[in-house]
């Protein structure tokens, strides 16, 4: 058996008394479609957060692709490749959908140092965001303001700009949240779409999206893994019924 | 042609009446304008008092000539310096080049005057200098185009030294802001002070701006010193006063210093803190030559019962010296070599004495450097003169005039 | 330095802590709250002064300005956090910064009209004149007075904010303006009454700092650089912060002062730096993120 | 940024070059010093338009290159005592006050560029080898390339010329990867950070080339009044260059410029007429921040506040 791509081994996160993580272990291989459910509070973004370097754990180690990546700065997590989507939707408002998905592509660093060059010359991250903007149907709104976007269109973007950087793995933190069921719909086929070789980590409450999307489920419960299996083996868990489906998370 | 110059002559006869003919009547006619004296000085913060009162007595001086000299009339250009040397220069390039005064006068601040004095020099302005004391520029940075009616910061101090050395104490502690002008100030009164026999028990230099001397008053009092010779003016002038008092100290240490430290700009917010210290200085309003006594008499009666303080006298002086030197030249400001020339000999009863220029370093010669002490008479508090030491010159050590 | 000595100097820098503290206590406040920096924080403290003065001129009394002053410039306050802050919580903070920079100004020549720009001496209360013998040697009388009235507010304003709903409602609009407005609480009036309140204070600052330090516009921009110094070292927002904060720069001036007075102007801003960079928050502050 | 345009720039530098040919030696001076101040509030406004970073401290630098010109033209007036050293001195103080400054933001970062330059200004204040209050007088004007600066005429046109290769070097760097790796950190640092970009050490770097350029300005304030004193530090210095930035529109670089000229005008021509220069001045930028908060820049395009 290959090493994971992904491996996190007991990570705990508390916050005061509170303990939004309580010794998670998850392994995602390379390839896969994992989703994370749980009802709100279970700590799923609080996990994503961690992952990502946005906060540090308060125990338990992160390997990513075999190399510990706790306590790298976001932004070597993300160099790493690993990249993620927002909950909220994180944009740069005032630049326009093209600027904000190049700015993500040019990432890796390679000719943003350029001081005195010009823009229009990065014809390699240009490419990748048109090449993006087509696979989350922005392609005709290359030049607006992300500000001025619909709600739909930003959280197009929002996934746009994690894909942009093409990374190893993607982490989408529901990226269907407050969408309307066409919206819905092709958001799903979209990331149907993604190439194998992206690695998926996904939070979603939309069951239709997670059971037609991922390949084994992860269910968090109050920090904790309570499950983890096929979606038919999480479907057939009374368990998962009883904390997540069954006590009616009313959203 | 001869149309022309008859008609001029007629039209400048009043000018010219008392000229003589020839290239002088040319001369003349390019200058039947005003003569324009520029005015470097603070008119906003805490030093328009100074800027005021060196302006008001100008302008009483001038008014007694009617405005105008020779014929020409006599205009004041007066731009604010805001005391910063920023300003100032900006200003000075502004009266010199744009509005091109004839006779330029300022400023208040030493830093000022040293950031001009190079605009000053290479374009031959003629500058009376109305106060700032910086030593230099009777020195090193002297000028031919430079003169000074007001006082280098040596020549109130460095007669105290002695004099405080044998009539107040030998041990003394010296207290001056943290500047060229306060070190300068501090430097000149050793200069008597220690071959008098004094010893100085230690030497402290807060910040200009000071506003709390709370821990150098501390010192003080620990120190043993039995007085205190001191440089302050302005706002620092005021606290260090009035805090020396307030810790209990005029008891014990008899507090001395450089004539500023009690001007009347600062007096009444002093108060009775400031009773009984003893300063030195080339003017008080007290003094009782006839100069001085019609000059503080018009003084009064002109600006609403105001006491004229050293600032005025040095406005008053710098006035002067214009008008009697355009008189000299008979209102000709073309010829900048001879204004230079008049000036220099320009000699004449001031409020403080007899006053005239040391040609070696174009400072004025003080006539005396008054020991004062405060006082309650006359209905206030004043500087009464207790002593005086006569023919202050600077040294001008390092200064090579003409330059 | 003799014991004594020690003592002397302990004592000035106490009484130089308790007025930064009056003067930064307002301006750490409306920090937190209002997340607005108040550079004109300085000429409440110059208006203080100069009520007082006016104040004095017309009661014949310092007792009466000390009250009454405050409440002149905490109206003054209320105004200006009405007419021109209030339009601006929802812009970025440089136009917090830009306006009220332009308050200095204005208020500065405003002073200057009425009063001239010539020093004024505020005399200090006649009960407090003179010095009295500490340890044998001579302290003034009126600095033990703002030693003992500073840390008497101090323990006023500590059991207000403690102890009582309107400091509950404080504290909690410190941490998170948005989430108090949304308790249902009038936050507009809890901002005008905080930067009002912050204002007296240093309007009450000023009337206490007269006797010692008379008044003349520049006095106000003259002092914001350390009240600001005060509140980053004590932490933004700290009302415990603020006094450890004075204290701390009180004692470090007036001590650099006695032993390097040369290098006493670089001292506070050492304490500064070094407060920033191994504890960013400030002493009491909650910390960054 | 109508001024930034290439032709119109160019138009600009030219009308710049010729203007002491129509006009008096003062209206040069006070253009001479709007060109300076112009450059420094453009630096300023890198990191305050650009990069989201709030310096209240950036006089640190304009004192530092004044100071460091003034000490090394005094012994050598060459173009190396001129600019390289000043510049290089203002890089490095700029790489050393950001690195620390850098790690903190908002609020705490204004104080902790504000302690800085104050530090600086506690320096130059006390230092007796630095003039202390009086500073530095009687710095000579630089030979440079064979010319002297010290003739009016070609002082101007250095003068010129060294704006416009600074405002078209700023130009550049904020139209470069860089400068839109900048703006993208002004709008949202956080993402910026998860998409994998080092936001710290990019903010290092817009602070190092803004101090640099801010230094080369203040060598110049230097030049131009042959004399420096430690009001260049000061923090009102700072304040003054940011209201220039905002007065004029933040995040335009011709905007600061125009807001150098309008503060430089307002100040001079204002303080020869009334005692209540003040006065004026502070209601002017109350007024604008109420009633103008896009600056003239805003005005000028007509629609107040929004920015393109």
């Amino acid at each position: 058996m290959t090493a994971p791509l992904l491996a996190i081994e007991h990570v705990s996160r508390h916050f005061g008394a509170l303990s939004a993580l309580n010794g998670v272990s998850l392994s995602v291989a390379a390839r896969e479609r994992r989703a994370v459910i749980g009802p709100n509070g279970a700590g799923k973004t609080t996990l994503f957060n961690v992952i990502t370097g946005q906060l540090a754990p308060s125990a338990g180690a992160i390997r990513f692709e075999g190399r510990a990546i706790v306590g790298l700065a976001p932004h070597a997590i993300a160099r790493r490749g690993i990249s993620r989507s927002f909950q909220r939707t994180n944009l740069f408002p005032r630049l326009a959908v093209g600027e904000n998905l190049r700015l993500a592509a040019a990432a890796d660093g390679r000719g943003s140092w350029n001081v005195l060059g010009s823009v229009d010359r990065l014809a390699a991250p240009l490419g990748r965001a048109r090449e993006v903007a087509e696979a989350v149907g922005l392609a005709e709104r290359l030049a607006e303001p992300a500000g001025r976007l619909s709600y739909g269109e930003q959280r197009q973007l929002e996934v746009g700009v994690a894909l942009a950087t093409v990374p190893r793995l993607l982490l989408l933190d529901e990226p269907t949240a407050g969408m309307s069921p066409e919206e819905t719909a092709r958001m799903t086929r979209l990331l149907q779409a993604l190439p194998r070789e992206m690695t998926l980590l996904i939070i979603e409450h939309d069951m239709d999206v997670v059971f037609s999307l991922a390949d084994r489920i992860s269910v968090l419960h109050h920090g904790e893994v309570l499950c983890e299996g096929t979606p038919d083996e999480v479907r057939a868990d009374a368990r998962v019924y009883e904390v997540y489906l069954g006590t009616g998370d009313d959203r | 042609m001869p149309l022309t110059r008859r008609s001029f002559l007629a039209g400048t006869s009043a000018v010219a009446a008392g000229v003589a003919m020839g290239p002088w009547v040319l001369r003349s006619h390019a200058q039947a304008g005003p003569i324009k004296i520029g005015v470097v000085l603070p008119y906003s913060g805490v030093y328009a008092v100074l800027g005021e009162s060196i302006t008001q007595a100008m302008e009483l001086v001038f008014a007694r000539e009617n405005w105008t000299v020779a014929g020409r009339k006599i205009e004041m250009i007066k731009e604010d310096d805001q005391m910063t040397p920023k300003t100032g220069i900006e200003k000075t390039e502004k009266l010199i080049e744009s509005d091109k005064v004839d006779i330029l006068t300022g400023p208040v601040h030493s830093g000022i005057l040293l950031g001009m004095r190079d605009k000053v020099h290479n374009t031959r302005t003629i500058l009376i200098v109305s106060n700032a004391g910086a030593d230099d520029v009777s020195r090193g940075k002297c000028s031919k185009w430079i003169f000074r009616a007001s006082f280098s910061n040596w020549q109130p101090n460095q007669p105290m030294g002695g004099w405080v050395a044998r009539n107040v104490a030998k041990d003394v502690f010296l207290v001056a802001p943290n500047y060229a002008a306060g070190k300068d100030m501090m430097t000149a009164f050793k200069e008597t002070f220690l071959p008098a026999g004094g010893k100085v028990v230690a030497e402290d230099y807060p910040k200009l701006g000071e506003t709390d001397y709370a821990p150098y008053l501390t010192k003080i009092r620990n120190s043993g010193a039995k007085g205190v010779y001191c440089f302050f003016s302005g706002t620092d002038a005021v606290n260090f006063v009035k805090q020396f008092d307030e810790f209990g100290l005029k008891q014990s240490v008899r507090l001395t210093g450089a004539g500023f430290l009690v001007e009347p700009d600062v007096l009444p917010a002093q108060g009775k803190a400031a009773l009984g210290i003893i300063s030195g200085h080339f003017y008080t309003p007290l003094l009782e030559n006839p100069t001085n006594q019609k000059f503080v008499k018009e003084f009064r009666a002109k600006f609403n019962n105001k006491m004229p303080d050293g600032f005025a006298c040095q406005g008053h002086d710098t006035a002067e010296t214009i008008v009697r030197a355009l008189k000299a030249v008979n209102g000709n400001t073309q010829d900048k070599a001879r204004l230079v020339e008049v000036i220099e000999k320009t000699e004449f009863d001031s409020p403080r004495g007899r006053f005239r220029f040391d040609p070696k370093t174009h400072n004025v010669i003080q006539p005396y450097i008054y020991v004062r002490e405060v006082r309650d008479v006359h209905g206030g508090l004043n500087n009464v003169v207790i002593d005086k030491i006569a023919d202050v010159r600077d040294p001008g050590t390092g200064c090579t005039l003409p330059a | 330095m003799t014991p004594v000595d020690l003592l002397g100097q302990a004592l000035n820098g106490l009484a130089y802590g308790v007025l930064l503290f009056l003067l930064s206590v307002g301006l750490t406040l409306i920090f937190g709250m209002l997340d607005v920096v108040n550079l004109a924080h300085g000429s409440f403290y110059m208006l203080g002064a100069f009520a007082g003065l006016g104040l004095i001129a017309a009661t014949g009394s310092f007792w009466a300005a000390l009250v009454l002053a405050p409440v002149v410039v905490g109206v003054v306050g209320a105004l200006v956090e009405r007419t021109c802050l209030r339009p601006l919580y929802r812009r970025a903070v440089l136009d917090q910064v830009l306006l009220t920079f332009g308050l200095i100004y204005l208020f500065e020549d405003v002073v200057k009209w009425i009063w001239g720009g010539r020093i004024r001496s505020i005399p200090g209360p006649a009960l407090f004149s003179g010095s009295v013998k500490i340890a044998g040697a001579a302290f003034p009388a009126y600095r033990l007075f703002v030693i003992v009235f500073g840390l008497a507010i101090a323990v006023v304003l500590w059991l207000v904010i403690e102890r009582t709903r309107l400091g509950s409602i404080v504290r909690a609009g410190v941490w998170d303006a948005e989430m108090t407005a949304g308790m249902g609480i009038d936050i507009d009036r809890v901002f005008t009454g905080v930067f009002a309140g912050g204002a007296a204070l240093a309007g009450l600052s000023g009337v206490i700092a007269g006797p010692i330090r008379s008044a003349y516009p520049a006095m106000g921009s003259e002092i914001l650089v350390v009240t600001l110094i005060v509140v980053v070292v004590g932490g933004l927002g700290s009302l415990k912060g603020s006094l450890a904060g004075s204290l701390i720069i009180g004692q470090a001036e007036t001590f650099g002062k006695a032993w390097l007075p040369e290098t006493a102007m670089l001292i506070i801003y050492v304490v500064m730096a070094l407060v920033v960079l191994f504890r960013p928050q400030g002493l009491f502050g909650r910390p960054l993120r | 940024m109508r001024l930034a345009r290439p032709g119109g720039f160019v138009a600009l530098l030219a009308l710049l070059a010729v203007f002491p040919l129509f006009a008096g030696n003062y209206p040069v001076k006070l253009l001479h010093e709007i060109l300076i101040w112009g450059v420094f509030a453009m630096s300023l406004d890198l990191l305050m338009g650009y990069t989201g970073l709030v310096s209240f401290g950036h006089s640190a630098f304009f004192g530092l290159g004044g100071y460091v010109a003034a000490l090394a033209l005094l012994r050598w007036p060459g173009a190396t005592a001129a600019l390289l050293l000043p510049a290089v001195a203002a890089a490095l103080a700029a790489l050393v006050i950001g690195f620390f400054s850098i790690r903190v933001s908002g609020v705490y970062f204004i104080m902790l560029t504000l302690a800085f330059s104050q530090m600086f200004y506690a320096v130059a204040f006390q230092a007796e080898w630095l003039g202390s209050n009086d500073g530095i007088s009687g710095v000579p004007r630089p030979v440079v390339v064979g010319l002297s600066l010290a003739a009016p005429r070609v002082f101007h046109l250095f003068l010129v010329g060294f704006f416009g290769l600074a405002g078209l070097a700023l130009w550049r760097v904020v139209r470069s990867p860089f400068g839109h790796v900048l703006r993208g950190i002004a709008e949202n640092e956080g993402r910026m950070a998860a998409v994998g970009y080092p936001v710290a050490r990019y903010k290092l770097l817009a602070f190092v080339i803004a101090g640099t350029v801010a230094g080369l300005a203040g060598s110049l304030f230097t030049q131009l009044n042959g004399y420096v004193s430690p009001d260049a530090f000061f923090w009102t210095t700072s304040g003054e260059a940011l209201l220039m930035v905002i007065l004029g529109g933040t995040g335009t670089l011709g905007g600061a410029f125009l807001g150098a000229a309008a503060f430089t005008l307002l100040q001079s021509l204002v303080s020869s007429y009334t005692e209540r220069w003040m006065l004026i001045l502070g209601l002017t930028f109350v007024l604008f921040v109420l009633f103008a908060p896009g600056g003239i820049v805003g005005v000028l395009r007509g629609r107040i506040g929004l920015r393109a």
